[in-house]
């Protein structure tokens, strides 16, 4: 078990210097800089030049990879260009946000798919299983940004139930401890912070399901369906447990593994932020300040978010497999 | 037996559920009563530094705007410059000092006066600045306007135009300038040359720009404590929830704040920002789309529009296709476009086609100057005559953007192109990404023909406008006018205000029979603000005042 | 004994020889699912969708009544967005004006063509690499030996580093890197389902590679490379031409949520669905069709493909054959 | 009066835009307490479609109908609602499956999967349960099975699983056992050390056990009496030692023919039956095993063959049957007329799609019942 850990980070090494010279290559591949992103129509090209060489981006790039790496390995990301932060402070204030609205899209996810994928999957061929399957279908197939506005413009702006953007109210003026506005909430004791930091990522959430849902419920369904006809549910009918037992302790239990793996892999694709999620609720997230930074051409918060999500998506990744060989007992890790 | 998953899960949902339902219930009843002293504004993007002198984006400038007074200031709702920390002000005889007679008994947020001294204090810091703080990244809007620094560490840099700052007494102040420009002293009204505490200065070390080159670090200074002596004391800057609170300043020397806070709020995407006016979320939002202006008025929100400062113009680039170095092409393009409809069609009620290259509130303007009306047929016998009947041209456009003189560049774009088609020239669609890579593209090499480009006004001077075009060779226009530049550069030491804008006018003329480029269009932003908010004036600079804002009762 | 009769003689011969027979039919995979799939009513119904999207995409561009970029809305002084003004549906123009005064029901059907256009090449182009990739690791890995781990670790540290970056980022860079254009979108779509199409290949062929069949022509001596080309891969192919269905719908969404974010098609000669919704955007507020009818249209057809590579998933599924 | 009587029992799966497929035609046997009965066929006749129709345990799908009865202890099985059904299950009537590997819940221990079934019908919880189910192993043959008991199914070995599932299925005494093939996944020697096992439990215990396999070979060990299915009917009902002796279905005698014997001459040849049940096409009426029987006449085809019942008890469905070998002949006591809806809607498999399970008809023999 230790053994598989170690080795498992260890690989991450190699990957994530990979990826380090695969992003400084390709980033710097991508036409103009920073000082065009900086300067707007007011630049001139002398401005400009004088941008680049206070950057350093005239060097050659091994001389710029090089400082990068030595930086790196002192766990430095530098700071962005755009807004002179650290990068790591950052990131330190948008993560939270991102795995706020992660675990809420999760929860809404595996709240509704779970128990509707098994609904499908027990009533097969009747109303439920095929509006089920196609409201999941629906589901893949809306764009994220307009399933947004439809759910601001019922619940936000007609009903006025949720808020349509933001992570809390501003005017409440909640403590801030570590950016993770429920938990702050809870821990300052501001209890009208924590709920409306809840009430806040309702409809965010919800958008940002609509995948992850209509996927876990097509996984559930088809691993129920697969699962009930396994001898050993047969098996455990033929015991004459109760109903609950069967569904429980055979049926589910067996069903969840499949489930499990596209549980850990969604919840790993959405710690990587959800850009249009992001942007239409003006939900401070990692996903939309890095498709700002590929705008603003700011590298090193380019550089250094990717290789922390590359470190977040391997580590969840060995979570998902470590918490299989939890729940499966004949996967044994090596 | 452990509870299932599923289980596990319902009941958290069923426990946000009723977290929620509680919440919704107590905000309702809270917001619904007295707490009418706050007002939340919704901006497109966060602010990107708090001391306005390192800051270049709008949204910087406009909360540096609330925070911090300059020496002189725009009149309110207007372009002409007024009294702000200085009641008054005069150039000597030569034009080149400037004598400013200070406002007294004001203090800066930290207690400390606001005097002579201190305005000295700015202006040194600016000018001796060393090191990053030198960078055209961190003081853009100084080097825009003076040019250089005490001692220049970068050859591409000039003479400075500030020279030195001296003291007469308590409240008089002289600023001495190395020659005579249009720019002062409008130019002063810039939020970048806001006055900062002394005090605070020194104590946050707000001139130690740190790091490396690649590698800039602000001081906390600009970060985290901003010192002025603006009607709001800055608070929090939320980054997390993309909110900047700032907070009614007691002491305020002149008429206080209406509102308790005023808090900044960042929503990039514009129908959410309109949404979240509607559910109420935000009291106010600028950027307002041009479909939104009727529908938000309709429904009851204060929707100001502000004057038109700006211009749209289609550049052509004469070291593109030689064929555009030909007057008569030139001609033809302006004739070729449907100027009047793309204003009728595409842009907020107030617009109006352009004439000059700056709008007509600003003084130097000339309606008296070659006029090019829409007629296909003459630009396709301009063209023939020309011998250029088959021409393609490179068309730049830039995407993912809106700028307040042009709220949708791929809607004009195809129109545009639609028109120019029409006349029989063929054109090749180049849509760049506005940030960098469309700037890049346009202002630089020889690679385009025709794009789209604007301005906003900084200040009320027509230099501003037409002197940051046309008063040198730039690879944006590709053409070489020696008999121009000379004009522009006797314009801009003129100190004659008479003489300046006689000048001006003439330089209109001149520029509209050259036609390095179309002007097309300009266009009156909108901003917009709730039911019940009241006593915010539109100003065509973005320089609104949030401190007269109050909610009707 | 009685005799037997000639009518009775012929059905016990026919069962005879009924009962005779091998039990292995002989029916081929393919076939096998395709009469699955008839019998399979969301099979049906995709196929119908996708008849009528295709129909439309081929030869509806011959029968629009206006131009698609005809902007004579605005010529006609009718469309006035500054003002609010853009004109619903009308005898003349079935769906109404767009925001530039263009004919919504001609730009509809000639956007057809550009979508189909998109989202199979999109799908193409990542299911051309990510079959490259996940070829090669899966046939390294399945018979190669240290050398043949050795190329699938190395093939497959490139995928995760794929993986690790953000799909929708990894898009966005793309069309920066590139600039927008048509083929930028479907190359910026088509590598996002890149490591989708490899993973699954190369786990194909793996357990492709376990079976017996592999072990018994290994037995007798076929070289290593024939029987990766010539066995274990075609016996591989059936999920990922499932996964290339179901990607061609998400390639037609992705395409519009890149159009969204500015990077689409930039080109209006020619509309495309998922930048008429894109663009759609701004005038929401005025005239919320003009999104509606794009999106129910992507809806629709994105159900189709998914409907169909669902059915055909299930189809070619050896554990539901039976 | 027997403890499990089983009365034209048949099974019918229709499926939408196809004809309905019969699986069980009419079957009909009973079992007495503590005795062993034999259901022997190929697969595919109909035989583990049965013990599940008795079970309740058919999937519950859209088509499936279920006629006749089958009575346990004065209840009619079929006609009971799911919550009885539940309490008799694994109480008063047990089964045992195939695959004991996957039988067995792969990410449950053992020790839960036998406790469930205490907890379930005897109310035993905690220790008690736990080592009530040490005691089951124990009983069925699994060495240190406190250990065993926190094992999951993947760590023990097939013979181990099966035990286990015997295990479970004797926790509460049953009156009646249904074994469905339960050694056909083992190894032989293991198959052997099962059987004994199971007829040690049956004879301790006073169980009455259902055997239903393929194998003659572990019916001519076990079983009192014997029922062959072919085609969903049951052709042929005798004592264990007449049927070996003198077959008279000519497919028992295939059946017989099959099995290769020590005491067979070098030289002769094996004779298997021609084709399988699979071929058992659309199937107008008549003798569901006249396309592959060599003792086929003009009769077979027209009307089932009705069911004859001889003086020593026995019953066949066959209008030739196979000879009784120097004997003066037989004394049929009755005839009873085919299946319960003659010649027109008998079974019917649709060449294409053949069901989960399929088969044809088959038919009572209530007569031998010792």
């Amino acid at each position: 078990m230790i053994r598989f850990i170690v080795r498992r980070l260890l690989q991450l090494i190699p990957t994530l210097f990979g990826l380090s010279i695969l992003l400084f290559i390709w980033l710097r591949r991508l036409p103009g800089g920073p000082e065009t992103a900086i300067l707007g129509e007011r630049g001139t090209p002398e401005m400009r030049a004088a941008i680049r060489q206070n950057l350093g981006l005239d060097e050659p790039i091994l001389i710029q990879y090089g400082r990068f790496i030595r930086r790196m390995v002192r766990l430095d990301l530098g700071t962005s260009i755009s807004t002179k932060r650290e990068v790591t402070t950052e990131f330190l204030q948008r993560f939270p946000g991102t795995v706020e609205l992660t675990i809420t899209a999760m929860v809404i996810a595996i709240g509704i798919g779970i128990p509707l994928g098994y609904l499908a999957a027990r009533r097969r061929g009747r109303f439920l299983d095929h509006a089920s399957v196609g409201g999941s279908l629906i589901g893949i197939c809306i764009p994220v940004f307009f399933l947004a506005y439809i759910l601001k413009a019922i619940f936000s702006e007609n009903l006025g139930w949720f808020p349509s953007s933001g992570r809390q109210d501003p005017t409440l003026g909640a403590t801030r401890i570590t950016n993770f506005f429920v938990l702050d909430g809870l821990m300052t004791r501001e209890w009208d912070a924590a709920a409306d930091a809840i009430w806040h990522l309702v409809l965010p959430g919800m958008a940002l399901a609509s995948i992850p849902l209509a996927i876990i419920v097509r996984i559930t369904r088809a691993s129920v369906l697969e699962v009930l006809n396994e001898d050993f549910v047969r098996t455990a009918e033929a015991k004459g447990l109760t109903e609950n037992v069967v569904r429980r302790r055979h049926v589910l239990r067996n069903a969840m593994l499949p489930v499990a793996t596209s549980i850990g892999l969604l919840t790993g694709g959405l710690l990587s932020g959800a850009v249009l999620t992001e942007t239409v609720f003006a939900f401070s997230g990692i996903g939309a300040f890095l498709a700002d930074s590929i705008s603003q051409r700011d590298y090193p918060v380019l550089m250094g978010f990717i290789m922390i999500i590359a470190v977040v998506y391997v580590l969840v990744n060995l979570i998902v497999d470590l918490s299989y060989s939890l729940i499966d007992p004949r996967v044994r890790v090596r | 037996m452990r509870a299932s998953r599923p289980k596990v899960a319902i009941a958290a949902v069923a426990a946000a559920a009723l977290a929620v339902a509680g919440c919704a219930e107590s905000d309702r009843e809270g917001s619904s009563g007295s707490s009418k002293d706050t007002l939340v504004f919704g901006v497109a993007g966060d602010p990107k530094v708090l001391d306005p002198s390192f800051a270049s984006d709008g949204e910087s400038l406009r909360v540096a705007r609330q925070v911090f007074e300059t020496l002189v200031r725009p009149e309110e709702g207007g372009t002409k410059v007024s009294p702000g920390l200085a009641e008054s002000w005069e150039p000597d005889a030569a034009g080149t000092t400037w004598t400013f007679k200070l406002r007294s008994g004001v203090k800066f947020h930290d207690g400390t006066d606001f005097n002579a001294e201190a305005v000295c204090v700015n202006f040194d810091r600016w000018y001796n600045a060393k090191g990053l703080m030198q960078s055209p990244d961190v003081t853009a809007y100084w080097q825009d306007v003076m040019g250089g620094f005490a001692a220049n560490e970068d050859d591409t840099l000039g003479e400075s135009l500030f020279k030195s700052c001296s003291v007469t007494d308590p409240t008089t102040v002289a600023l001495t300038f190395s020659r005579v420009s249009s720019k002062i002293p409008a130019a002063l009204m810039l939020p970048s040359f806001s006055m900062h505490s002394p005090k605070a200065l020194q104590e946050y070390d707000a001139s130690n720009v740190t790091g490396s080159a690649d590698d800039i670090k602000y001081p906390v200074y600009a970060t985290e404590h901003p010192t002025g002596t603006g009607p709001f004391k800055f608070k929090t800057w939320d980054i997390a929830n993309k909110t900047l609170t700032l907070e009614r300043n007691e002491d305020y020397w002149g008429e206080k704040a209406k509102l308790k806070s005023l808090i900044f709020k960042t929503i990039s995407d514009e129908n959410a920002r309109k949404q979240e006016l509607r559910s109420g979320g935000i009291q106010g939002y600028d950027l307002v789309g041009p479909a939104d202006v009727e529908p938000l008025k309709s429904e009851g929100f204060n929707v100001l529009t502000r004057p038109a400062f700006n211009i749209l113009y289609l550049a052509i680039n004469q070291k593109g296709n030689p064929k555009l170095a030909d007057l008569k092409v030139r001609q033809a393009l302006a004739h070729a476009i449907n100027r009047q409809a793309l204003v009728d069609s595409k842009l907020p009620p107030g617009a109006q086609v352009a004439v000059n290259f700056f709008p007509d509130t600003v003084e130097g303007w000339n309606g008296d100057v070659t006029k090019y009306e829409y007629d296909v047929e003459k630009a396709k016998s301009l063209l023939a005559e020309a011998g250029a009947s088959d021409l393609t041209l490179r068309f730049h456009y830039p995407t993912e953007v809106t700028r307040p003189y042009m709220p949708n560049p791929k809607d004009l774009f195809e129109l545009v192109s639609a028109d120019l088609q029409a006349a029989g020239i063929k054109i090749e669609p180049i849509p760049l990404k506005w940030s960098p890579d469309y700037l890049n593209a346009t202002t630089s090499g020889t690679k385009h023909d025709l794009h789209f480009l604007g301005w906003t006004g900084d200040y009320g001077d027509g230099y501003n406008f037409i002197g940051t075009f046309f008063d040198r060779q730039k690879d944006e226009w590709g053409f070489n006018n020696p008999e121009l530049f000379e004009k522009f550069k006797k314009a801009d030491s003129t100190a004659d205000q008479a003489a300046k804008v006689a000048l001006y006018k003439e330089l209109n003329a001149d520029i509209m029979n050259f036609l390095p480029g179309v002007p097309i269009s300009h266009s009156p932003p909108a901003i917009v603000f709730g039911k019940d908010v009241t006593g915010v004036k539109a100003s065509p600079l973005t320089d609104e005042r949030f401190s007269s804002a109050e909610f009707k009762s | 004994m009685t005799i037997i009769s000639g009518k009775k003689r012929e059905k016990i011969d026919r069962l005879a020889e009924l009962a005779a027979r091998d039990e292995e039919r002989g029916v081929s995979l393919w076939q096998d699912a395709f009469r699955r799939l008839r019998r399979n009513p969301a099979a049906v119904v995709g196929a119908v969708i996708l008849t009528v999207f295709l129909l439309v995409a081929i030869v509806g561009p011959f029968f629009v009544p206006y131009g698609p970029t005809d902007t004579m809305g605005i010529r006609e002084g009718v469309v006035k967005v500054g003002q609010g003004l853009i004109p619903g549906h009308s005898a003349e123009h079935w769906l109404g004006y767009d925001h530039q005064g263009r004919d919504v029901f001609s730009r509809m059907i000639v956007g057809a063509r550009q979508t189909l256009l998109v989202g199979v090449v999109a799908t193409m182009i990542g299911l051309a690499i990510g079959a490259l990739i996940g070829g090669v690791a899966g046939a390294a890995a399945g018979l190669g030996g240290r050398w043949g781990r050795w190329v699938d670790a190395t093939l497959m540290r490139f995928i995760d580093m794929l993986l690790a970056m953000p799909s929708l980022l990894l898009a966005v860079s793309i069309a920066a890197l590139l600039g927008p254009s048509l083929i930028t979108v479907m190359i910026a779509v088509g590598m996002v389902s890149v490591p989708v199409f490899a993973r699954l290949l190369r786990g194909s062929m793996i357990a492709q590679s376990n079976s017996d069949y592999v072990l018994a022509a290994t037995s007798l001596g076929v070289r290593k490379s024939k029987i990766a080309l010539a066995h274990v891969l075609p016996n591989s192919l059936a999920p990922v031409i499932v996964q290339a269905t179901l990607t061609l719908a998400t390639a037609i969404i992705e395409a519009a949520a890149l159009s969204y974010l500015g990077l689409g098609n930039p080109d209006s000669a020619t509309p495309e669905w998922g930048v008429m919704l894109a663009d759609a955007q701004p005038w929401l507020g005025i005239r919320p069709a003009l999104a509606i009818y794009p999106a129910v249209a992507i809806i629709i057809t994105a159900l189709g493909f998914t409907l169909l590579g669902e059915a055909m998933r299930e189809a070619l599924d050896p554990k539901l054959r039976k | 009066m027997a403890l499990l009587d089983v009365e034209e029992l048949s099974v019918t799966f229709a499926r939408r835009n196809q004809r309905p497929v019969r699986a069980v035609d009419g079957v009909s046997f009973s079992v007495d307490a503590g005795e062993v009965v034999g259901l022997v066929g190929e697969s595919g006749c109909g035989k583990s479609v049965t013990s599940l129709a008795i079970m309740g345990l058919l999937p519950k799908q859209p088509g499936l109908t279920v006629g006749g009865k089958a009575v346990f202890d004065g209840t009619d099985l079929l006609k009971i609602d799911d919550r009885s059904r539940r309490d008799i299950r694994g109480r008063d009537i047990a089964m045992i499956f195939q695959d004991p590997l996957s039988s067995l819940n792969p990410v449950v221990p053992i020790g839960i999967q036998v406790t469930e079934v205490l907890t379930r019908h005897r109310g035993m919880k905690g220790e008690a349960a736990a080592k009530e189910a040490a005691q089951l192993l124990d009983r069925v043959g699994i060495p240190d099975p406190k250990r065993r008991l926190k094992e999951y199914p993947h760590q023990l070995s097939g013979g181990m699983r099966q035990r286990a599932l015997i295990a479970m299925a004797v926790a509460c005494q049953p009156r009646l056992l249904i074994a469905d093939e339960p050694t056909t996944a083992l190894d032989v020697t293991i198959q052997a050390q099962i059987l004994e096992l199971l007829k040690d439990l049956v004879r301790d215990s006073g169980t009455a056990l259902v055997m239903i396999t393929h194998d003659l070979g572990v019916v001519a060990g076990m079983c009192d009496t014997i029922n062959v299915l072919y085609g969903g009917r049951v052709v042929e009902t005798a004592r264990r030692r007449p049927l070996f002796r003198q077959p008279r279905h000519p497919y028992t005698v295939g059946l017989l023919g099959s099995v290769p014997r020590l005491d067979a001459g070098r030289g002769e040849r094996l004779n298997p039956i021609p084709g399988s049940v699979r071929d058992l096409l659309p199937w107008p009426d008549g003798c569901a095993f006249a396309p592959r029987c060599t003792r086929r006449i003009d009769s077979c085809v027209g009307e089932p063959p009705a069911l004859v019942v001889t003086h020593d008890s026995r019953g066949y469905r066959c209008v030739n049957p196979a000879p009784l070998p120097g004997a003066p002949g037989e004394e049929v006591r009755e005839v009873v007329p085919g299946s319960a809806t003659p010649g027109s809607v008998p079974a019917q498999a649709v060449p294409d799609d053949p069901p989960a399970v399929p088969g044809l008809a088959a038919t009572p023999s209530e007569e031998d019942v010792a």
